[in-house]
């Protein structure tokens, strides 16, 4: 399954709009945070998990679903918002804080939620993997041919709710993918000393699943990967697993000095940022004109900083307005 | 609770079992998983006959994956089904309390309301069977602590139908416990006030309003499940000794009708709480503290609580009765209110 | 691995304990509960797990195993702590409920705990695996050459902990095997709807560990299996994953009336029940005399009656006593 | 607590690791597991330095796999081992509470005290910086209220060390709580009354002794952690009104100290609880009803509480602070006695 010209330029503008919203998002994440990086300061609290690196990952897998479908998401979820289409104003000013937010501020960045979108995520390793399942056991129920996608990290696919939850999925044969992004890290934990084994796509065996790894954060391999993985799920062939590497080109959190890694890491994977890399290539096929990639980067920056101002110009919530929505 | 003597009796088993059924019959999305539930009809009979009525679809068996399916019924809730899923002990609640009161009682939160999550946990209580620590605790306090979850116990049949269906009907999750003590099943025993006249309709009793068991004027007993039996046997006991206690079922501890407690400790003076879960850090302590802090010009002695002693339940019958609260411990309490 | 003569009528002579010990609970069991079954009744109140057909499990792995050596086992534990050599008349006593139980009475069946020979049980599904890699581990660290072992049910392994527990012991090289009883029932559940795969040895390679299978509940194979992998642990060669076609000949607790069985299955395990057709080779195959076989099950209904008259004589616990032990 | 001026003045969280490196020291049985504290000293510096002083094998970095790593640390405790493990955020309790509350907690009982359980889980509670709904809880009523665990949080790097050591000492399973609002790091700010003098050598401070950090005659402020210097703060502006104020810091739930609460409250006749973790069926409650019960006579006035509304912790500022306890609220309270 080969994306077209035009979904490859799709695939490349979520892709700029997310790098370029990650790197927004930063700028304003460290105001009034510096020079003493305290994470209470500034128009965005608390922790921070940026995803730059890895849009191919949500840009190849994200192209293949309708609004219909349901995605869950990690700690790292901007990327995966992007190109699920949610609400891009009403998420950043979650992120803010601000009444108009999501949530109306409820959640901020580890749980934004948008049920037009059927998109979920969630600060909890592991998490979202069950509810993926159980989005898809009631399209199975229902006749509908929606899948469920469930994102998670590498570290994540050692938690029991891994395995729990990839049984469910292979024993009830329900829509749904799990798609690992493997960026080689928790925190500061590598893979190799997180992980009996290499590849999380063996895993896939003990599931009655196919399971697939890719190389290289390759959107174009991703796109296809998921896109079999997702037909075969609409078609009722039952879930799969799919592993990606990918990189995670800033820290853990926004503010991590990053010291655990092995010196020359950062440069070496930066040389592998798929967004040039995909920029050159389709340019280099004449998959896309270079004007039309310009046009997709101004476009992208344009939503990004319409994104930023509707959220910066979002009033704050009212202080009681924390005892609404416990309860519905 | 309407009771009427020469009626329809179910036990709490067959009463929430019936409404499972009506509430499958009247809402296709309504549906089951838990483990054991499905030929077997439930290691507490709760979806008796149920699999042969619905079918495998909609009454599930699961894996021994507590988190993998009650995360599942999230899923399913977002995407408009109401899960009703069965956690066969409380005390497993350990291995899956992340999507209990992290995922299933926050994502409407979290969401600012917009994703709510109906879903109905239920899940058995209580010991005095012989079954140990694992297997006889009653926890609820443990999930009345933690925000996002209504959290049910009924005392009888009556109460288990009605609440169930107010439970379905809720668009929060709501953990529902039966106390195996109460539950009508022959191999646990059974207290036989538990079962009560059951009209075959449905209805509902509403989350979140105690029931006066048994009106008084000298002392107010609070409890809870099973804990309202022992309080009715004592305040009988109590009658005979010429004291006149109250005694109150709160049936759901979140919502908590405060209201009920209050007014009856502004009439009494007196409160005892008995209560079946540990006693520190628990149902006993908010109960009295809600009582000393706005009633406090009413309260004529010291409230008192019997609970389970911070000690895991022992196995022993000497032991494990020794744990338990009882009729005479609850008479003694009020004798220190007097 | 072969088990030599007086191996393999040793390994009998623990089987048939074992099911002559089960036969005697049942008994007691049965006490003050009939005619209207009734948990909370007669000497031993409470759920009852027997382990009847499953002791090839137990035996063949415990040959292997000294006092030192840590065993972690389930609510259906009975025949392990026989092999492993727990005090059987402490651990009856514990049963029945009594002070000079392994607990005083705490416990009770579901919690046997000998620290003597290093061994515990618990009721919840999966709740020992953990503490056996922990157990090996510690021994790893302290340069000791012990190996821990954990015994589960076929259920368990849809368990969330046995997936982090195994991805643990597989990436630390701990010496620790896991034995799975696949009796394929989870109470009423049998294993083609709990498990997306039809045989948990598959799912090894997902933990970087051998993966083996056994058949037909046949002690001899067991025995070598795991004497292969225990000696491989014991040696620094890592973990294995064992799983054991077993059968549970009596329902999943004691009054089960085991309505969930299809027609003719209680009739077929029986068939191939491991004690008589291992008794039965023996003879065959010249490797004990029917003398000596006699002798060993007269010994055992010596033993297991001798433990169920002390654990009857010992006095009941003061009520009081419950209150000691929470801490230490 | 002894606490000299011009002193060697630490926070919690270099106490904490200070404590655990000559706990190391001196009993090679102790050892840390944990995600990230290997190379990156923990996520909150609790074992900085000591990675490169005692290796990759005394200082594990885990899986994220709680249920793994806890239930192991339960197995290495009953073969000779001491082992101290970080759950990073006490909010993931709920991925490992089975082998928390069940395993480590019981066994002990389970074994008739055979087979203790020597074992400390330290993790990071509490909010007010922005990090929501699953970063800010502090659960400690949660744990205090299951037995088998003993459950300790200090307020300062003096008792930080000693009840350190004095939990890595404890043949019992020690939950040690450190609060991310005292912990004394500069991206998360640090309440300047947490860096206190700590002694260079090791020295333990008991399990289950309160501190009366203030003394007073008028009203009696009982919390523990971060919030007992939010009474510090509100007991300074009440001097200024002329009420006299004694601030007692539990230091421990379990054991709790009930003597110097009730003593205290014996003198003053007026109680006030403060704590930051959900209202409901946790902790205020529980002080508030041993008051009610064992020093009802001395009680002039209704007790109060200040504590965490029965929510989720709101993300955005304005909703968590105004969740959080504070000075004022506590003032308020105060005088809601008087
Ligand atoms: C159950 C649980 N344990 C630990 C954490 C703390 N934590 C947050 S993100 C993270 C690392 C996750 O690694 P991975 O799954 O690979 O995702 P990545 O951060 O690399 O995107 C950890 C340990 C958590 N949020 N939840
Ligand atoms: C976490 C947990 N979930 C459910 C149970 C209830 N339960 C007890 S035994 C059992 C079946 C276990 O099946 P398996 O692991 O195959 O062991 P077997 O009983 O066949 O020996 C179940 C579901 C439990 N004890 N713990
Ligand atoms: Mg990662
Ligand atoms: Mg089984």
């Amino acid at each position: 399954m080969e994306p077209d010209a035009s979904q490859q330029l799709a695939m490349y503008k979520k892709m700029v709009t997310s790098r370029q919203y990650e790197d927004a998002i930063q700028g304003a994440y460290f105001e009034g945070k510096l020079p003493n990086f305290n994470m209470a300061n500034g128009p965005i609290p608390g922790e921070m998990h940026l995803s730059s690196g890895q849009e191919p990952c949500a840009a190849g897998v994200c192209a293949h679903l309708t609004n219909d479908d349901y995605v869950s998401a990690t700690h790292r979820a901007h990327h995966i918002a992007i190109a699920k289409g949610v609400d891009l104003e009403r998420m950043t000013a979650e992120i803010f804080g601000r009444v108009s937010g999501l949530s109306g501020g409820r959640g901020g960045h580890m749980h934004l939620f948008d049920t037009n979108v059927n998109f979920m995520s969630s600060g909890i390793v592991g998490e979202g993997i069950a509810p993926a399942v159980g989005a898809a056991l009631s399209f199975q129920m229902r006749g509908l041919p929606h899948v469920a996608v469930a994102f998670i990290g590498e570290g994540a696919a050692n938690q029991g709710a891994f395995h729990e939850s990839l049984n469910l999925a292979g024993l009830w044969k329900v829509p749904f993918v799990c798609i690992i992004e493997d960026n080689s890290y928790g925190i500061s934990v590598d893979k190799k000393r997180s992980t009996a084994v290499p590849r999380n796509d063996v895993r896939a065996a003990g599931y009655n699943m196919p399971g697939i790894y890719i190389e290289n954060n390759d959107p174009l391999s991703i796109y296809a990967a998921a896109g079999e993985a997702i037909d075969r799920a609409r078609k009722g062939g039952g879930p799969s697993l799919i592993e990606i590497e990918t990189f995670r080109l800033t820290g853990h959190f926004t503010g991590d000095p990053e010291t655990y890694r092995p010196e020359g890491e950062k440069e070496s994977i930066t040389k592998r940022d798929a967004l040039p890399l995909m920029r050159e290539r389709m340019i280099k096929n004449d998959v896309a004109a270079v004007a039309d990639i310009e046009a997709a980067e101004q476009s992208a920056s344009e939503t990004v900083a319409r994104a930023i101002a509707f959220a910066r110009a979002a009033p704050e919530p009212a202080p009681e307005e924390a005892l609404n929505m416990v309860f519905v | 609770m309407t009771k009427t003597t020469n009626a329809r009796k179910l036990t709490i088993s067959k009463a929430m079992a019936e409404a499972l059924g009506e509430a499958m019959d009247s809402d296709e999305r309504v549906f089951l998983m838990g483990e054991d539930i499905g030929k077997l009809g439930g290691a507490f009979g709760n979806t008796a006959g149920l699999y042969d009525r619905f079918g495998a679809k909609r009454v599930r068996d699961t894996p021994i994956s507590e988190t993998g399916f009650i995360g599942a019924a999230v899923g399913a809730a977002a995407c408009g089904m109401r899960p009703v899923v069965e956690l066969m002990f409380v005390d497993f609640f350990g291995v899956c309390m992340d999507a209990i009161y992290n995922l299933a009682a926050k994502n409407a939160y979290f969401s600012g309301g917009a994703q709510p999550v109906p879903m109905v946990l239920m899940s058995a209580i209580g010991g005095g069977y012989g079954d140990a620590g694992q297997h006889s605790q009653t926890l609820y306090g443990t999930f009345a602590h933690l925000p996002g979850m209504k959290v049910v116990a009924p005392s009888n049949a009556y109460d288990a139908k009605g609440l169930m269906h107010a439970a379905i009907k809720d668009d929060n999750p709501v953990i529902y416990l039966f106390h195996k003590a109460l539950h009508g099943l022959a191999w646990l025993g059974t207290t036989p006030g538990s079962i009560t006249h059951t009209p075959a309709e449905p209805y509902e009793v509403p989350l979140g309003k105690a029931a006066v068991l048994r009106e008084g004027s000298d002392v107010t007993i609070v409890g809870l499940s099973w804990p309202v039996h022992l309080a009715l046997a004592a305040a009988e006991d109590l009658a005979g000794q010429g004291v006149s206690a109250e005694v109150i079922d709160l049936r759901s501890l979140v919502p908590l009708d405060k209201e009920c407690v209050l007014n009856s400790v502004r009439k009494t003076g007196r409160l005892v709480v008995v209560d079946d879960d540990y006693q520190s850090f628990g149902v006993t302590g908010e109960i009295i503290a809600i009582a000393a802090n706005e009633a406090f010009g009413s309260l004529k002695a010291a409230p008192q609580r019997v609970a389970h002693p911070d000690i895991p339940v022992p196995f022993a019958r000497p032991m494990e009765q020794f744990a338990l609260p009882n009729k005479d411990k609850i008479v003694a309490s009020v004798h220190a209110t007097l």
